[in-house]
């Protein structure tokens, strides 16, 4: 394996997980900041899942495989990125609800013009 | 080989993300996120986590846009409404 | 603050992070190596306990507590959107027109809903013997169901959603959940311990002992929860309207 | 016994989900009956385990116990801090209900358990996360407690405030988390590991002689990226006004009085778990770190706190001024700071919940918390203006309340020239509660002008009970006066303070033991605290025109701009700034 295979999942990982960041600071549009926010979060997936990954290794799925006779990657990411996936959606549809909200309330998307909270 | 489709996916998947982020339209943003969704999927995959590859199919490909698409709606529809009132 | 300002600060605090997180990239463990110990004791665990899926062992037997905060999540999200969403003081529901749906769109729906219900299903109640499970055929299903506001309209669709009882299911699967969880802690171990069941004949439906039922407690809150939220999205794009801003 | 732990987490989620069932079918009185029984329960729970906790017990969920030292399971930690915080979670979660009581107006339709059931939710996260042992565990409760605190957050969804500041907080909070969790992967990444502890002996492992690299750093950086935006110090605190200010009053009593200290709580269960070792984070770089930030947030706290009219607001900058003292007691990793952070955290908790409850009756009954509208209307709501004003001095730290306890002993752990933050900053924040209480209660001094300065206002605000209460109710009186009491008692009853400081040094600090009691030096500086508190604000009161903020005041003002992409900036800045000031410690490793 290159040696910069051995670095750039990782390094990509970093990359999304920064673009989600600047998407979300220069965001004109509320729901589009809240695609970013889900962009950020894509970074944990990769990350986690690079982490747990080994080169010629198999899921750890039993039912066509017999125990012992292959390498397997780390089944614990699996289950963490499971659980990030769901946190994810579910934070998606929170957030885009409250933006609802704002749109009816502010009569706008746009963070630049909210001006009841400064100072 | 299996490196080959890993580099793929991951570059495909650095593209996507960067587009998402680049697309100012959230409806448009929806679909390239949905786009993300799917390479997203197919990383997971060829990385050996076939659960985690179907759950972000169900979830990132088809639910966080279609929830994208229904507030994008909602707010077109108040800005119709609002409009014809007018 | 400036966008100009804030685009510096963002520059600064941006490149700070990123240095710091290439210079972790390049110190961590080669991508694919080969040290995963706690991957490695888990697997071992998973077939002891004859589940197939080791990542559903993971999810529902070993660390089914933090599966039991994930659940939470959903259902507290679930509950925020509920009241987010409801009917605020200035507003009122409207009745959508009935759509004309073409006919070939409504016999590809019409064809499509059950076998995707099915394909939901499938993915749940396999989910300790090959990939999937609650999560992802909780989705499955219940995004199926909103094919019907394709296939036939939202009138429809409100007829086979009985949202009250989606929310009903909702919570009960997560009582469900903490029943199954607190079984553990009367029967004296500990809390959501496998130990009740009999682990049953390795790749089976039924092995596994508790690993099963946590899976369908899951699936059914999923894919009801995940009902309810597309519900509210849904009413906010069709039905409620705001009054007129006096 | 030990396995009774995880059921501070299940019974209250219980609850709520039974709540939510039977939400269509419950009368009001009937959910709100079950969330306070539910929410008592647990508390009672948490005290009978907080009382067997010595010593420390740890519980593995699924029973999955250790073999050969290594487990799959989760780690659930039944020490003194985790379970004192527990405890004090589910007493301050069972006052807001009562406080609560019949209060808001319209609960959803059809939804009555709604608003209960989200605060069970709330309180169960909130002990998952003081009991977490588990590094990813940790995360997963500290997302569900964000989840329900921005629900909880905008539960008033007619107004624009409440909205905006909870999509401020989620979009804040869930980016923390975000990093939280990067960081988790890191360390999984060197150790192989998740629970807290054998990632501190795989770090120390992998690090052999070598010290810390940037591996480690970047975990620590990212990792109390997460907890330091929960925790709100500077510069991750922008969210915190903006959200606190606008939640319904019950809320703002839990987020302000346990919540954001369960970040600080957080940053010392990691750090002392995690990276103390001699492969983690250096102890000098982390004092250096904590202490820095903190005496920044104290200060930017304080400052703020000084200048705002909108009184919840108001209170909320003060939570940002006491935060950051917590965290400097707690970065001089001391036995005696961790005991007076902990001591301190108790106080405050009673005495912000109660000063919110009293804020929340002004809401209810005029409309309106803001301080220069209000001038001298609430001269009939008197108990509330003597327990607000009795709550200001509580918050300088007049002995013998516990804050003043907590604030003594910290103040004896740092020493030196950090006293003097912890006297100024304690000061100037009760200062401006009692300079509030001057005018709004006793209407004092000439009614201040308006200007159009960047600000927020608190006037025109929409009660949070169907109308205009005609008198405030008892429960809304019953509730502060009571915490109150409380924060008191913890200064009073002899033997507290060693009991907590006891049960602290048992759990970390190395088995040093420290006592925490009154001392001359503490009694006096609590005084001293006391006295230039009620001296500001008699200047404030009496001075003719309106202390219109200095100029140099605009540009730290104009930083809390409500914009959520600045919040952003802020936090990577943030982040960065963490790093460069860990970073001596990795560079001479």
């Amino acid at each position: 394996m290159s040696a910069l295979m051995q670095v750039l999942p990782y390094l990509i990982a970093a990359y999304v997980f920064l673009t989600g960041c600047y998407g979300l600071a220069t965001s004109r549009n509320l729901i589009h900041a809240v695609g970013c926010l889900s962009v950020c979060q894509v970074s944990t997936y990769i990350l986690l899942l690079a982490v747990g990954y080994r080169s010629g290794g198999t899921a750890p799925v039993f039912s066509d495989i017999k125990p012992g006779t292959r390498p397997l990657v780390d089944p614990v990411v699996q289950a963490l990125t499971l659980t990030d996936i769901v946190v994810g959606a579910t934070v998606t549809a929170l957030l885009l609800a409250l933006v609802l909200q704002i749109v009816k309330r502010h009569g706008t998307l746009d963070p630049d013009e909210l001006r009841e909270l400064r100072g | 080989m299996s490196d080959a489709l890993i580099l793929v996916a991951l570059l495909l998947v650095a593209a996507t993300a960067t587009a998402a982020v680049a697309q100012r339209d959230p409806a448009r943003q929806a679909l390239v996120l949905s786009v993300l969704g799917v390479f997203l999927a197919v990383l997971f995959t060829v990385l050996q986590a076939p659960d985690v590859g179907l759950s972000q199919l169900a979830v990132g490909a088809a639910l966080t846009p279609l929830l994208i698409m229904l507030s994008v709606r909602k707010i077109r529809r108040r800005r119709r409404d609002r409009d014809g009132a007018r | 603050m400036s966008r100009r300002l804030r685009l510096w600060l963002l520059a600064v605090g941006g490149a700070g992070l990123a240095a710091v997180l290439a210079a972790a990239c390049l110190e961590l463990p080669g991508f694919g190596g080969r040290s995963h110990p706690y991957g490695t004791r888990a697997v071992r665990a998973s077939l002891a306990r004859h589940t197939a899926n080791t990542i559903a062992s993971v999810n529902f037997d070993q660390r089914a507590y933090d599966t039991l905060g994930e659940m939470s999540i959903l259902f507290a999200a679930v509950l925020g959107c509920v009241v987010l969403l409801r009917q605020a003081r200035d507003e009122h529901r409207e009745r959508p027109r009935p759509a004309q749906v073409a006919r070939p769109v409504r016999r590809y729906a019409l064809l499509v809903v059950p076998a995707a219900l099915v394909c939901g299903l499938y993915i749940v109640a396999h989910g300790q013997l090959s990939p999937g499970g609650g999560f992802q055929g909780g989705v499955v299903a219940a995004t199926a169901l909103h094919l019907l506001y394709l296939g036939a309209d939202y009138r429809a669709l409100e007829r086979v959603r009985p949202l009250g009882a989606f929310e009903a299911t909702d919570a009960l699967s997560v009582c469900a959940y903490l029943v199954l969880g607190l079984a553990g802690v009367l029967a004296g171990t500990a809390f959501l311990a496998n130990t009740l069941l009999p682990y049953g004949t390795f790749n089976t439906l039924s092995s596994g002992g508790f690993v099963p039922l946590l899976n369908a407690a899951v699936g059914m809150e999923v894919a009801s929860a995940v009902v309810v939220l597309l519900a509210n999205f849904l009413d906010q794009a069709v039905e409620i309207v705001e009054e007129e801003a006096g | 016994m030990h396995h009774l732990l995880p059921l501070l987490v299940a019974v209250p989620l219980l609850g709520a989900a039974l709540l939510a069932a039977a939400g269509r079918r419950l009368p009001r009185p009937a959910a709100e009956l079950t969330g306070l029984l539910v929410c008592a329960a647990t508390a009672a729970l948490a005290l009978v385990l907080l009382l067997n906790s010595s010593p420390p017990v740890v519980e593995w969920a699924g029973g999955w116990v250790p073999v050969g030292g290594e487990s799959v399971g989760i780690e659930v930690i039944g020490d003194g801090p985790s379970l004192g915080m527990a405890t004090l979670v589910s007493l301050l979660t069972l006052s807001a209900l009562a406080y609560s009581w019949r209060y808001f107006d319209e609960p959803p339709r059809g939804h009555a358990g709604s608003f209960p059931a989200l605060m069970l939710v709330f309180q169960g996260a909130m002990c998952g996360f003081a009991l977490a042992g588990d590094l990813f565990n940790a995360f997963v409760f500290f997302e569900l407690m964000s989840v329900v605190a921005y629900a909880l957050t905008g539960f008033r969804i007619d107004e624009a405030k409440a909205v905006q500041g909870a999509l401020t907080f989620g979009v804040v909070n869930s980016l923390g988390a975000y990093a939280m969790l990067t960081g988790i992967g890191l360390l999984y990444a060197r150790t192989g590991e998740l629970s807290m502890s054998k990632i501190g002996r795989g770090l120390d492992t992998a690090a052999g002689h070598g010290g810390p690299d940037a591996l480690v750093l970047a975990a620590f950086v990212l990792v109390l990226t997460g907890l330091l935006v929960k925790a709100a110090t500077v510069p991750f605190h922008f969210w915190l006004p903006d959200a606190h200010a606008v939640a319904p009053t019950p809320v703002c009593m839990l987020l302000s009085g346990v919540m954001v200290e369960l970040g600080v709580y957080g940053v010392w269960r990691v750090y002392g778990t995690v990276f103390a070792g001699p492969g983690g984070i250096p102890a000098a770089d982390l004092t250096r770190a904590l202490v820095t930030l903190g005496v920044l947030t104290a200060v930017t706290g304080a400052v703020m706190c000084w200048y705002q009219r909108h009184i919840k607001r108001l209170l909320a900058f003060s939570t940002i001024a006491h935060t950051g003292l917590f965290l400097v007691a707690v970065g001089v990793l001391t036995p005696e700071g961790d005991d007076g952070a902990a001591l301190y955290i108790l106080g405050h908790a009673g005495v912000k919940a109660a000063l919110f409850a009293c804020a929340g009756a002004l809401l209810d009954r005029f409309g309106s918390v803001d301080e220069h509208e209000l001038h001298g209307r609430a001269r009939e709501l008197r108990a509330t203006g003597v327990l607000f004003a009795v709550g200001g001095l509580a918050l300088a730290g007049l002995p013998p309340f516990g804050t003043g306890l907590g604030k003594a002993v910290s103040e004896e752990a740092v020493g030196g020239p950090l006293t003097v933050v912890y006297v100024l900053a304690s000061a100037v924040t009760a200062g401006a509660v009692l300079r509030v209480a001057a005018r709004v209660f006793l209407g004092l001094g000439p009614p201040p002008e308006d200007t159009d300065a960047y600000e927020t206002s608190g006037s025109a605000e929409r009660p949070e009970t169907s109308g205009l209460l005609r008198r405030v109710p008892d429960t809304m009186t019953t509730v502060p006066a009571v915490l109150l009491a409380a924060a008191l008692a913890m200064g009073t009853v002899p033997g507290f303070g060693d009991l907590v400081a006891r049960s602290v040094n048992e759990a970390g600090s190395g088995g040093a033991r420290a006592s925490a009691a009154w001392t001359l030096h503490g009694v006096l500086l609590g005084l001293v605290s006391a006295a230039l508190a009620v001296a500001l604000a008699t200047a404030a009161v009496t001075r003719s025109h309106r202390p219109s903020a200095p100029a140099w005041m605009t540009p730290l003002r104009r930083l809390q701009s409500g914009h959520v992409g600045d919040y952003v900036a802020w936090l990577l800045l943030g982040s960065t700034l963490l790093a460069a000031l860990a970073l001596p410690g990795v560079l001479g490793g």
